[in-house]
C-alpha cells in the first residue's frame, strides 16, 4: 500500500533520487505504470538504471549494468543535489516530528546515546536540496514526537508523508504536518502521533492498490517480498 | 609486493587510514591485514563505515571514526561499532557524505577547506564543532565549510592496473579519486594485473595514476564480501549473516578467529570458502568499445 | 533537431555563451550557425577562445569575452580578437585556466564562488576586480575566489549519444562536464547518433546526462577545423592557414563569406572542401574492453 | 641548443608539467637519453604521453592516444597542479624581469595595450604550483625587461632561464636572475638584458649537444625542424 501511495505522487519525467526498500519499489512500480520517464538516480553514482533483479543497497552492481550514467560521489553531490536538479528525494527515519524533520542520528542524548542509530548518510543535503520530499515510515506516537531528539534533517521541504494509515501532508501556513487522506478501513483515531494532529477540512480516501499495481508488486518488482512485508 | 609487506610498511599505529569504496571495491583483505598486524589507535575514516570497519573496531584497531553513515546497508545495524559508542569507547567525528565528500575533495586539491550548501537547520554543526562557515566575498550570503582531510594512507580496491600502479576502476567510483590524491601515501590493491598496453588503450578509464601510488598490491577477490563489477558479486548473505555474528562478542571473536587471525593471506581466506567463486563470480555484459584514433 | 533550429530556439541576442573544447570537439558548426543567424550583444566565453571565437568577434556577434587564453594554439595570434581588443571594440574579462576552470566548477556546483590558491604576486587581480580572496576559516590563511559562471547556453560538441541527449565523451574532457552542469541551456551536437543500448553498455563513459540536455543535435564533422578522437583528426593546415586570413580584414570577410554564410548547413560545407575527409578521417585505435557484468 | 640544455636539466622519474614547442622537445629528448621514467603532464590532461608524432598543440589527439590517464582540467589544476604533484614546470614569456617574473598578457598598460599578448592561460597557476621553473626564451634587452609591464607570472619558483646564447639562475639571495653559464662561442657581453646583468663567479660553459643529441632532434623528434628553427 505504502509503495502503491509513494508511486502515485511521481509524475512522468521527473527526476527523482531513490533510496533502497520502499522508495526503490515505488519508483519503478511508477515507471511500469504512469510514469516511464522517471529518471533515478542513486546516491551511489548510478544515474537512470534499470535493474535486471531488485537491487538490496544502493550500490548493487544491477545499478550500474546497463545504467545510463555512472558519476563520482562528488557529482552527485555537486552536480545533481546542490545544483537543484533532483525534484523528489525519498526519506525515512527513525523519528518525523510535527515539523517533518527526521532524526537518523540518536535516540537520546548525542554524547550519550540511548541508541546509535546509523547517522545522516546522505539525508541531510536530500532534505535541503531536493525540490520536494516524500517521507515513507509507519506510523506511531514513538516514531512521530513533537520534537526529534536530533534534527539529521530539516522539514521544509516535506511534501508528503506516507505511512502505513494513510498519508500526512505538510500544512503550507502552519509548517506542521496535517493527516490529508486515510487508507481503506482506516479512521482518523488509528493515526496515532506524539501531538494533537489536526486534519484537512477535506480529509481524501486513498483508493486501494489496483490488481495491475498489486501484480507488478507481488509478481515482478518483490517476488521474494524483500520489502514489501505482507 | 604482498599485501603483508605493503600494510607492513605503510600502514602505522596511530595513522589516518582511509579504505574506500562506495559498497563497489571495498578492500577487506586490506583491512583483514591490518587487524593480523594488530594495528592500533586508527584514525578509520570513510563515508559508510560497512561491516569492514566494524570487524577493525571489534579487533581493537581503532581509536576514532570519522564517517557519514554507519550500517549494515539494506540489513541493519553495526553492532560492534553500537557497542562501542554505547560504552563510550569510540571517538566520532560525524558529518553527512556530502561533508565526507567535501572534505576529500578539499583534501585532493590541498586546499585547507571545501564550501558547501548544507547543514542549515540541522543539528550536524552542534553534534560536531569542526562544521563552520564562511561568507561569499560576492553575495554575502553564509556557506558551510568543511576542513580538508589528508590521510596518512589510503588504500583502494580497483580492477585493474599495470605494475607502476596506473589503475583504471568502472561502476561504481564513490570517492576513491578523490581520497587517493588527498593522501600522503597511496596503496592500490587490484584484482588483475595488466600489461600496460591495456591501460594505455583506454586512458580515460585510468583513475589513479601511478605518479601518486606508493604501493601496488595484486589481491585477487580481495573486495569479497564486498564486490568487483565485472569480477564478482556482492555476497549478500553474509551482510545478511553479519547481522547475528556482530549482534554477539563472542561470535565476533570466533569469526575474527577463523577468518582473519586463523588465514595469512587472501588466497588462504578463499581457500576456506571455495563455493564463493561458483557462487558469486560474475558473468559477462561487455561494453561497447571506443576508438582512440586520430 | 537542426542546428538551425536549436541556435534559433536556444540561442539569443544578449545571452552569455559558452562553446567549451579544449582543442578537442569545438563546434565550429554551432559558432558558424550563431553567424549566420547574426546573434548580437553576446558574452563569449571559452579558456582559449580558438579560431572560431575570433571568427565570432569578427562577424559582430560579441559584446564581451570572458577568456583565460587568448592564441591560435601553436601558431600564433588571434587577429579579429586582437583588433577588437586593441581598437577598444571588445569587452574583456580576463582569468588564467585555473581561474576559468573554477568559474564553471562553482557554476555547476551552483556555488557563488570557488576557493583556489593562486594569483599571488600576479597583477591578473588588478586587472580583474572579479578576483577577490576569502578567509580560511580553519587556518586564517587568504585564499584567491573567483565568482560562478553560468552561461544562458552551452553548446557541447561529442563523439556519440542517444536520441535523449546522453553523450559520452573521451579523449580530451576540458571543462565540458562543468561548464554544461553550470548552464540554463545545453545543446548537444554529436557526431553518431546512437542507439540507447550502447550508451548503456558502458555508464561509465558518459559525460552529460540526458536531465540537463535541452537539445541535441547530429552534426558530423561538426568540429572541424578542430577534431574529434576516433572520428577526425586536427586539420592543423587550417590553423597555420588562418594566420593569413585573419591578419587582413578582407581576407577575414572572404572566409567567412564563402564557408559561413555561403552555406546552409555543415552538409555543404564538407561537401565544399571533399578532400578533408580523406585527409583527416581517423584510424582505429579501439580501447580494450571492460565487463560490466555481475 | 636550447632544447638539449632543457633536457639536460630533467632528473629521471621527474613528474613534469610540459607546453608545446621546445620544451615538449627537451621532455621527449630527455626521455630518450637520460630520463627514460620522466612522467609528461599536458594542461590538455593527458598525462604520461608517448606521442608517435610530434605534437602541434597541447591538445594534440597522439597525446592522448596511447597515454596512461586523460582527465578534465579540473583535475589537472586541482589534483596535480595545486595538489603539489609537479616538480618541473615550462613557461615562456613575451618578458621576462629581473626578478624572473614573466608576462604573456599586454605590452603596454593593460587598458590601452600596445600589443595584445594570449594572456595567462595556465602560466600563473604553473608558477605558483610547479616546485621548480624553467623558463625557455631567446634573450634580449627587449625581451628581459628591468621589470615586466604586466606581471602574470611570479618569479619565486624560477630556478634557471634556458636562453639562447646561455643560462640565467635566479639568485637564492638576491631573488634575481644572474648568469650561469654561456654556450660555446658566446662571450659575457654577448648576453644583452635589460638591467646590469651579474654573473656567476664560477662563469660555467655548457657542453654542446652530443652527437646523439643532435641525432635524436634533428632525425626522430623534429624532422621537419617545427621548432629546432635551424
Amino acid at each position: 500500500m505504502m509503495a502503491c501511495v509513494a508511486a502515485r505522487e511521481l509524475a512522468d519525467g521527473e527526476v527523482v533520487f531513490v533510496g533502497i526498500g520502499l522508495p526503490n519499489l515505488a519508483c519503478n512500480l511508477a515507471r511500469r505504470t504512469h510514469a516511464p520517464n522517471l529518471v533515478l538516480i542513486y546516491e551511489s553514482g548510478a544515474v537512470g538504471a534499470t535493474p535486471s533483479r531488485l537491487p538490496v543497497s544502493i550500490g548493487d552492481p544491477a545499478l550500474v549494468t546497463g545504467s545510463l550514467m555512472v558519476c563520482g560521489m562528488a557529482d552527485v553531490f555537486q552536480l545533481f543535489l546542490q545544483n537543484g536538479r533532483i525534484e523528489v528525494g525519498f526519506l525515512g527515519g527513525a523519528q518525523v516530528d510535527r515539523r517533518g524533520n527526521i532524526n537518523t542520528t540518536v535516540i537520546g542524548d548525542y554524547k550519550k546515546p540511548k541508541v546509535r542509530l546509523p547517522g545522516s548518510g546522505g539525508a541531510a543535503e536530500i532534505a535541503i536540496h531536493a525540490q520536494r520530499i516524500l517521507i515513507v515510515s509507519k506510523v506511531s506516537p514513538r516514531a512521530f514526537p513533537e520534537r526529534v531528539d536530533f534534527l539529521t534533517s530539516p522539514g521544509d521541504r516535506v511534501a508528503k508523508v506516507i505511512t502505513d494509515k494513510g498519508v500526512l501532508e505538510r500544512d503550507a501556513q502552519s509548517g506542521e504536518l496535517v493527516l490529508a487522506s486515510l487508507y481503506p478501513g482506516v479512521e482518523v483515531k488509528d493515526v496515532q502521533v506524539g501531538w494533537k494532529l489536526r486534519s484537512r477540512a477535506q480529509l481524501g480516501r486513498v483508493e486501494p492498490p489496483s490488481s495491475i499495481e498489486l501484480q507488478l508488486l507481488r509478481e515482478v518488482l518483490d517476488p521474494q517480498r524483500l520489502y514489501l512485508g505482507s | 609486493m604482498s599485501l603483508e609487506d605493503a600494510v607492513a610498511r605503510h600502514v602505522h599505529d596511530g595513522d589516518v587510514v582511509v579504505i574506500e569504496g562506495f559498497t563497489h571495491l571495498i578492500s577487506f583483505a586490506a583491512g583483514h591485514e591490518i587487524i593480523r598486524q594488530r594495528r592500533r589507535e586508527l584514525t578509520l575514516c570513510r563515508l559508510t563505515p560497512d561491516l569492514i570497519y566494524d570487524q577493525m573496531i571489534a579487533a581493537g584497531c581503532a581509536k576514532k571514526l570519522v564517517f557519514s553513515w554507519a550500517g549494515n546497508p539494506g540489513v541493519g545495524s553495526l553492532h560492534a561499532f553500537r557497542r562501542a559508542v554505547e560504552g563510550g569507547t569510540l571517538e566520532l567525528e560525524e558529518y553527512s557524505h556530502f561533508g565526507m565528500v567535501a572534505r576529500f575533495s578539499a583534501g585532493a586539491a590541498r586546499l585547507p577547506f571545501w564550501t558547501l550548501r548544507d547543514y542549515a537547520g540541522t543539528d550536524l554543526p552542534k553534534a560536531n564543532p569542526r562544521i563552520k562557515s564562511v561568507t561569499c566575498p560576492y553575495t554575502g550570503e553564509a556557506l558551510a565549510t568543511v576542513p580538508a582531510l589528508n590521510p596518512d594512507v589510503t588504500i583502494i580496491h580497483a580492477q585493474r592496473a599495470d605494475a607502476q600502479g596506473n589503475a583504471q576502476i568502472w561502476g561504481l567510483l564513490g570517492v576513491q579519486k578523490e581520497a587517493a590524491f588527498a593522501s600522503t601515501r597511496v596503496i592500490v590493491v587490484i584484482e588483475e594485473l595488466v600489461d600496460e598496453r591495456v591501460i594505455r588503450s583506454d586512458p580515460n578509464r585510468t583513475l589513479i595514476p601511478a605518479a601518486i601510488v606508493t604501493a601496488v598490491v595484486v589481491e585477487p577477490w580481495g573486495a569479497h564480501p564486498s564486490y568487483a563489477q565485472g569480477y564478482y558479486d556482492r555476497d549478500n548473505d553474509f551482510y545478511v549473516g553479519w547481522e547475528k555474528i556482530s549482534r554477539d562478542k563472542g561470535e565476533l571473536a570466533h569469526y575474527l578467529d577463523e577468518c582473519v587471525y586463523g588465514v595469512k593471506s587472501r588466497a588462504e581466506y578463499m581457500q576456506q570458502q571455495p563455493r564463493l567463486m561458483e557462487r558469486l563470480k560474475a558473468g559477462e555484459q561487455r561494453c561497447v568499445g571506443v576508438n582512440y584514433g586520430f
